[in-house]
């Protein structure tokens, strides 16, 4: 028996398992309302390193306002938000875009105007520092970082295999190549945690396996966190580690994907039994 | 052989000889090119040759000897080209494998060839290696190029291209004389050591194990750089499959020996792209590959505007009254001369330019005859392109077409070296230096196919015409009868349905029946934009297939091809009486095709049958159901009827008067 | 047609992320510079050079400026002609206050100036946005143009209310004043205008050029990458004035020779607006070719009838022309709303695929 | 200083009342005329979404069409209705060549093809009646010249142009006039419809380019009337495009789709105008009317980025 093949298949994937995984954000008691009207009641749940955390729920749960209130963009009325073991309050978008948590759009909301290579790079703006008067003068120390970023994210293009469109301003694209784009585009950010925002709506079912085998690959070759929106049963199964089920603004399940499916409340809802 | 390397240019008679020379020689030249992370990265010869040595002891260190066999699996890259080479520095065998062949023939040659190590692309290929464990017990370890996917896999027999590079690099500074030592391994290398197994993807039965030793190779490629004056300051592009013969002689045989550039595109879904940036210099490529670009070019201009296409097409035919007439030197009117001038200027120059052919010295096509129509256009357009006959076997060259001496029916002179005689029973036979050694573990074979004096049966029926040049009709094999007695080539038939390029594929049937019957496949690229100009509304291409206006068109063909062949003696009486058009694209994942997209006639037969059985029942339509192969490997069939077309044939004597007038 | 890239491959990002990486683009820029700095000195007349070159490239960096705030920014602005002035003003006093201080060096600081006004001007842009933030420039624009009549020491109290440039030498020669020679002029002006245009490429094609391109394309999504809208949005306004305020000193200094308040009115913020909307929006060289056609088309128009044997009272030619331009203007948004840039761009992909449609 | 400018006016507005009415009266009037203008702006903006920088030009125009027309021998009632029938001429015009084009188009270019329009019809205006300034025909038309001066307490005195108090008068009717004709009518009914949603518009089978050359020539109404108040007060010439730019912070002020916002944003910007230039104006050499609307509507957008009618609006991503 050949030595290389015996050996293969004992390869250890229980090791990023055994390690208790720490926490990366929780959200205590959130609420958030416009206007008088509710569109977050007291939500609380965590999001663990490492994994891959699904918010599912029917439309107008409240979904995307969650992922809006952990990103900054919205301020709950109530509640709280910890991010890496500090509590933090009033926190603008850019503020934290630069502690680390990144996301993509339920409506792609790529950068028309540039080119998927511009897109991604611009992504890289965080990490980026040249003053204006190096920009001006370009050779030297602007031109180095701009070179030094491209190659990152020329390492994500190779990733997303999206190497013939390169240079094509992204209007141009079909749907399900925007929506890889954008997922590049947060990549690029080298976030800890990645929000991604109905990564697979409108898409065919070779589109959504591709995305489903990027977002593996994420969370498994660069151990980035994802939270993802998504209503695709068959695909947050699939993928998820853990799920959180909101309905009307509220929680009403929270675990594994297989309790979760099980749940009689989460099966209610998406039946659509009134309360 | 015997006898015939005295005559071919003298050098180094080893490839890991060569890239030392090489090193020496054009260090500072650029040798390979990769487009990869949006630009070509660049090595030059003496950087090729550390990494080379790096590798290669790297390799020693994992144990790979003398004798072993080591399988190449993967898409063209500069790193699995380094890794034959570095193999072959250790005297161990490079075996190169088509990447994309399915699993089970994959598992056949690896299990036949023995193959104790594997350097692949990525973790596609480890999964493929892992997954046929059982049928190749030799193979110890694995060495990728990606690690993408591979890092949780267990490292015991896995290994990164890097790792075995950086093992390589580390015993250098461990061992000052490590490098000197390496090179002292493969100093007494001889030419008559086998450089390479290629395993050939035969029309039937089991792929053989072709070994090829360097002499084969390096004094072939040596005479093929003499003969079209190319050098290290050439540029080719590595795009076709490493496992085949002519890639291995165009990327690294002619590029060793000649020391020129060989450039890896991105992938292949840039590889206009990476034509057009690159410029090749020196390009080959299969009859399809042109006639796709030159489908690609006809369908664009159909949308062209009305006075562009009215002026492409006035060039045009400047070019074909002038065009080759330029190309062979002849003289031409002035007038000629000068709208060719303007032509070149507003077309041609264009078009080359889009082709990426703008600075092609010589080009070559082969493996298939290529539609005279296809191959004089771009003859026309003053590129130099040839054919050429050739086979694994023979380390590819055969025949080749010198320069001025271009026949579109002919395949050219022998090669330098190469002797070329036509057997009893029609078949071309031939002898020269780059014979192969023999078929690995296949002695019957070789026997039947090598003579003890070292000619080789081609399996190809030809005639040497007055002016020397080699003409090939058909396979030997293939050649039959019709009932009536009539002469049945069923290739020759095809080619001319091919030559439109609304027909993609063709399969004539006739031998011992009583008349001559095709199964047709459209080109969907081609009658696509048709129907979409003339708002013919499709879904698949088994709806296109099956519409009505594509029978008709592809009726006038099939005419076409009647009168035609209605003008050739030999061929009048194999006419083709019926017709269908296919409801499927045939496909190398249902076999119907060879990897290298040549049609299975066995097979087809074979899977069709109720088909070509109501070819010859007379009826007008055929109810089928076909297993098909998804991308995916998943498996389905789709059913159709098929309609079968009944067509008049022309008579031989009319053929003649209208030719005449 | 001329664009034969076949061989032209890129073996670094350097060579990629070169401002022009084909080659033939880089021979087409040698050749306008080449006109531009030989071929229209030793050919052109004064009257050429003072009535066109001179007011052209004068216009054309204005529309630089504004198409940075505009195009790349996404920040409409009516204000531009105040933001010339603040530059023509703030150039004069310069001059005024450091007689012997090189008027070049003054016109080029003078920028500094109108950087500063148009920030604190840029401030509402944070929480107003599109059209509304474009009438609120207009704040700027009669503001400022109240200020430069009310305040006398802006023009060291002028009886005229003019400012008038004075005699002024650099490098041996005189460069501003009525004594300047047009040749003189239209090298500073040629030289100032062309190397702005080449450090504006270079910031834009940069991280801060990328970054006004995100607030611009999706203001939501920039801030969500990291993105600081104020800090962007007012360096964009601050680099557009710059420029703007730039021009405007050249306007007076090496055109005009005096400037009234009215020389920077709305109407001019209009002129240069359609410049860069023309042009096209996001487009350096379309700035150009905006500057062209609004200066120069109007110009042409003045002597047409003369010339094909018309008399036309002159009051007469300018309404004409009025009424043409307008027309003109109407008829190019509706053939390409993106302006000349697309146009050439269209033209060059046809030319870059020819002889093929696509 | 402080004084000169905290309490200095106020003991001003008390010590001399009616001065402080009659600068009411004035702010009063300004702003029913931007009231007008902007009125033209929001009418068209609701339906169709477009910025007409035209308008405070088709004001000159309209009234320079009048006034030339009857300059050149046309009865003054004659001259009213071929210039109604010329804005229904400019309003399809308008609507053929530019608006049906540039449809779907982004605001900016829009906007940019409107002040196209603009130049056009300066040009042509001037081009056909000349570039000289003109006397609008006010007694021709009927309407009241002259003044009524109004004793106020002791001392004081309110003059009361007739003319204004017409303008006000017409100003009120149009205002009228056009909410019967927006809640009433069908024509009016389709507007608002399109104003909600082009989509929904379309699919109960309104022909958007019908509605565009009503709002079109709605908005020429509305400029003819504008032009005939405002020509009465100065004189006829393209020197009152510059007062036409007072109509945008009233815009800003009342939202681009209110015509309440409108009015209100008009009598805002009257009063606070016409206050702030008589009390306050002398202190940093007066004329600061040219630029005290837009601070004025630029520190209130600061605080309400959607106008005074406009709706709150909610960032979605």
């Amino acid at each position: 028996m050949n030595a290389f093949a015996t050996d293969m298949t004992t390869a250890p994937d229980g090791s990023a398992e055994a390690a208790a995984r720490e926490e990366l954000l929780r959200v205590d008691n959130v609420s958030l309302s416009f206007g008088g009207v509710k569109a977050i009641t007291d939500i609380s749940f965590d999001i663990l390193k490492g994994e891959i955390r699904a918010i599912i729920g029917p439309n107008g749960a409240g979904k995307t306002s969650m992922l809006n209130v952990i990103n900054g963009f919205y301020h709950p009325q109530e509640g709280t938000i910890t991010w890496q073991g500090k509590e933090r309050r009033k926190m603008k978008p850019y503020e934290a875009a630069s502690q680390g948590i990144a996301r993509t759009f339920q409506n792609v909301a790529l950068f028309k105007g540039m080119t998927t290579l511009d897109n991604i790079m611009s992504g890289r703006s965080l990490k980026m520092h040249r003053n204006f008067f190096w920009q001006l003068i370009w050779r030297g120390p602007a031109e180095a970082e701009e070179i030094e970023h491209r190659r990152k994210v020329e390492d994500i293009i190779d990733f997303l295999e999206i190497q013939a469109i390169r240079k094509t301003p992204v209007g141009r694209l079909p749907y399900g190549l925007q929506k890889r784009v954008e997922l590049g585009r947060a990549l690029a950010m080298e976030p800890d945690l990645l929000l991604l925002d109905e990564p697979m709506a409108g898409m065919n079912l070779e589109e959504k396996e591709d995305m489903s085998r990027f977002i593996l690959d994420v969370n498994q070759e660069f151990g980035t966190t994802i939270a993802l929106i998504e209503h695709d049963m068959g695909v947050v199964m699939d993928l998820s580690d853990r799920v959180v089920v909101l309905d009307y603004g509220k929680k009403i399940a929270d675990g594994p994907p297989e309790d979760v499916q099980a749940d009689q409340n989460v099966i209610d809802a998406y039946l659509g039994v009134s309360h | 052989m015997a006898g015939s390397s005295g005559t071919s240019p003298s050098g180094e008679d080893t490839f890991p000889k060569i890239l030392l020379r090489n090193a020496k020689v054009f260090g500072s030249r650029t040798a390979f090119r990769e487009k990869d992370y949006g630009i070509w990265q660049s090595w030059t010869w003496s950087e090729v040759c550390e990494e080379i040595r790096a590798f290669s002891i790297g390799l020693k260190s994992l144990g790979l000897e003398q004798g072993d066999k080591i399988a190449i699996v993967g898409a063209n890259r500069p790193r699995l080209y380094w890794s034959m080479v570095a193999a072959q520095a250790l005297g161990a065998v490079p075996v190169p494998v088509y990447s994309d062949s399915v699993a089970e023939e994959m598992a056949y040659v690896l299990g036949h060839a023995e193959v104790k190590f594997a350097v692949v692309e990525d973790q596609e290929q480890v999964d493929k290696l892992l997954s046929m464990s059982g049928e190749v017990p030799t193979l110890k370890d694995v060495i990728y190029d990606e690690i993408r996917g591979l890092r949780d896999y267990d490292h015991t027999h896995l290994h990164s291209y890097e790792s075995v590079q950086d093992k390589g690099r580390a015993l250098q500074a461990e061992n000052g004389s490590l490098a000197g030592e390496w090179e002292k391994g493969f100093a007494g290398g001889k030419g008559s050591d086998i450089a390479v197994m290629l395993y050939t993807s035969g029309t039937t039965g089991r792929p053989k194990g072709v070994m090829l030793s360097f002499d084969n190779l390096a004094i072939s490629a040596r005479n093929a750089n003499v003969f079209d004056h190319l050098d290290e300051t050439e540029e080719v592009l590595a795009y076709l499959p490493m496992a085949w013969i002519g890639d291995h002689v165009f990327s690294l045989a002619q590029a060793f020996t000649a020391a020129y550039c060989v450039n890896c595109p991105e992938g292949m879904d840039t590889i206009d792209v990476d034509r057009r940036e690159i410029a090749p210099t020196y390009f080959f490529a299969p009859p399809r590959v042109f006639e796709t670009l030159l489908t690609q070019i006809m369908v664009r201009m159909e949308d062209a505007g009305k006075t562009k296409r009215a002026m492409f097409n006035y060039f045009m035919d400047v070019a074909r009254k002038v065009g080759e007439k330029i190309l062979n030197g002849e003289t031409v009117a002035f007038k000629d001369k000068l709208l060719y001038k303007l032509g070149e200027f507003f077309v041609y120059g264009p078009l080359k330019n889009r082709m990426g052919l703008t600075r092609m010295k010589v080009g070559y096509t082969a493996g298939e005859a290529i539609g005279p129509e296809i191959f004089q256009f771009y003859r026309s357009l003053g590129l130099n392109l040839k054919q050429l006959y050739g086979q694994t076997e023979a380390s590819v060259y055969i025949t080749l077409q010198p320069d001025g001496e271009i026949f579109g029916d002919t395949v050219g002179k022998p090669a330098p070296d190469v002797e070329l005689k036509i057997a009893d029973n029609g078949e071309v036979m031939y002898r020269s230096p780059g014979v192969f050694v023999g078929y690995f573990k296949n002695d019957e074979a070789t026997e039947k196919t090598k003579t003890p004096d070292g000619w080789v049966h081609t399996g190809d029926a030809g005639i040497i015409a007055e002016n020397g040049h080699l003409k090939i009709i058909d396979r030997a094999k293939d050649v039959g009868k019709l009932n009536d007695g009539a002469l049945f080539a069923p290739k020759y038939i095809e080619n001319k349905l091919k030559f439109f390029p609304n027909i993609k594929e063709a399969v004539a049937f006739g031998h011992e029946r009583d008349m001559v019957a095709v199964f047709l496949n459209i080109d969907l690229t081609a009658v696509g934009s048709w129907a979409e100009r003339n708002n013919v509304n499709y879904a698949s291409y088994q709806e296109l297939a099956a519409h009505p206006d594509v029978y008709a068109m592809v009726e006038s063909h099939v005419d076409q091809v009647n009168r035609d062949l209605s003008r050739e003696p030999m061929m009048a009486g194999a006419q083709i009486k019926r017709f269908l058009i296919l409801h499927k694209e045939l496909d190398a994942d249902d076999g119907e095709l060879t990897r290298t997209q040549k049609v299975r006639r066995s097979f087809i037969a074979e899977r069709y049958d109720p088909l070509i059985e109501a070819l010859y029942d007379g009826s007008t339509s055929k109810h089928i159901r076909t297993e098909v192969t998804f991308e995916d490997g998943r498996k389905g069939a789709i059913e159709a009827t098929v309609e079968i077309r009944d067509m008049e044939t022309h008579d031989p004597g009319k053929g003649y008067q209208e030719a005449a007038e | 047609m001329f664009y034969r890239e076949a061989g032209q491959f890129k073996t670094s990002y350097k060579a990629d992320q070169a401002l022009m990486p084909i080659l033939q683009d880089r021979i087409g820029l040698l050749v306008i510079l080449a006109i531009a700095f030989v071929v229209i000195p030793v050919l052109a007349n004064d009257f050429f050079l003072t009535s066109i070159m001179i007011p052209f490239l004068v216009f054309a960096l204005a529309a630089i400026g504004l198409n940075v705030l505009t195009g790349f920014c996404g920040q409409l602005s009516l204000g531009t002609g105040a933001f010339m002035g603040v530059g023509a003003y703030a150039a004069y006093k310069l001059t005024t206050i450091f007689p012997d201080a090189n008027v070049i060096v003054m016109v080029l600081l003078s920028g500094v100036f109108s950087a500063a006004i148009g920030a604190v001007f840029g401030l509402p842009s944070l929480r107003i946005k599109g059209l509304y933030l474009a009438v609120t420039t207009l704040a700027a624009q009669f503001f400022l143009e109240w200020c430069f009549i009310r305040i006398p020491w802006l023009y060291n109290d002028n009886a005229s209310g003019a400012i008038e440039i004075p005699h002024r030498e650099a490098f041996g020669v005189v460069v501003s004043g009525a004594e300047a020679t047009p040749i003189v002029r239209y090298f500073i002006v040629l030289s100032i205008t062309a190397l702005i245009a080449f450090l504006m490429a270079n910031v834009l094609r940069g991280r801060i050029g990328r970054s006004w391109m995100m607030i611009r394309d999706m203001d939501i999504a920039a801030e969500l990458m990291g993105i600081r809208p104020l800090q962007t949005k007012l360096m964009a306004f601050a680099v557009s004035s710059y420029i703007c305020g730039v021009a405007g000193a050249m306007m007076v200094f090496f055109w005009l020779n005096a400037a009234e308040p009215s020389s920077y009115s709305i109407a001019l913020s209009f002129q240069i607006l359609f410049m860069v909307i023309l042009g096209g929006l996001g487009s350096l060289s379309g700035s150009f070719m905006g500057a062209a056609f609004i200066w120069i088309l109007p110009v042409f128009l003045k002597f047409i009838p003369g010339t094909i044997g018309i008399n036309l009272a002159a009051e007469t030619v300018e309404h004409v022309t009025f009424m043409i331009v307008g027309a003109l203007i109407i008829f190019f948004l509706i053939v390409e709303p993106h302006g000349f840039a697309r146009l050439w761009q269209i033209a060059k992909q046809k030319l870059r695929v020819w002889p093929f449609p696509y | 200083m402080l004084y000169d400018i905290f309490i200095d006016p106020f003991v001003q507005m008390y010590d001399m009342p009616d001065f402080f009415l009659q600068v009411l009266w004035e702010g009063f009037v300004a702003g029913i005329l931007y009231a007008l203008i902007a009125l033209g702006f929001v009418l068209i903006f609701k339906a169709s979404g477009v910025f007409n920088f035209a308008q405070g030009i088709m004001v000159v125009f309209a009234g320079l069409t009048l006034v030339g027309l009857n300059e050149n021998g046309v009865p003054a009632y004659l001259a009213l209705a071929l210039t109604i029938g010329a804005m229904g001429i400019l309003a399809y015009g308008v609507e053929r060549v530019v608006m049906r084009p540039l449809v779907n188009q982004p605001d900016i270019i829009l906007l940019m093809a409107t002040i196209g329009l603009t130049y056009f019809l300066i040009g042509f205006g001037e081009f056909v009646f000349g570039g000289e300034p003109k006397q609008m025909i006010t007694e021709e038309l009927g309407l009241p010249t002259g003044s009524t001066a109004i004793e106020f307490g002791e001392r004081g005195l309110i003059i009361l142009q007739h003319i204004d108090i017409a303008a006000a008068v017409i100003a009120v009717l149009m205002v009228a006039a056009l909410g019967v004709f927006f809640n009433k009518t069908r024509i009016g009914r389709a507007l608002r419809a399109v104003a909600d949603d082009h989509q929904a518009a379309l699919s109960v089978g309104i022909s958007l380019n019908q509605i565009w050359a009503i709002v079109w020539f709605a908005a020429g109404l509305v400029a003819l009337a504008t032009g005939i108040m405002w020509g009465a007060r100065s004189d006829v010439s393209f020197a009152l495009e510059i007062v036409a730019f007072k109509a945008l912070p009233v815009l800003i002020l009342g939202g681009f789709t209110s015509i309440p916002g409108a009015i209100v944003g008009g009598l805002i910007i009257g009063f606070g105008e016409k206050i702030g230039e008589l009390y306050w104006g002398g202190l940093v050499g007066g004329g600061i009317e040219s630029w005290l609307a837009y601070i004025i509507a630029l520190i209130f957008l600061l605080f309400r980025p959607q106008g005074l009618f406009g709706e709150r609006i909610i960032e979605r991503v």
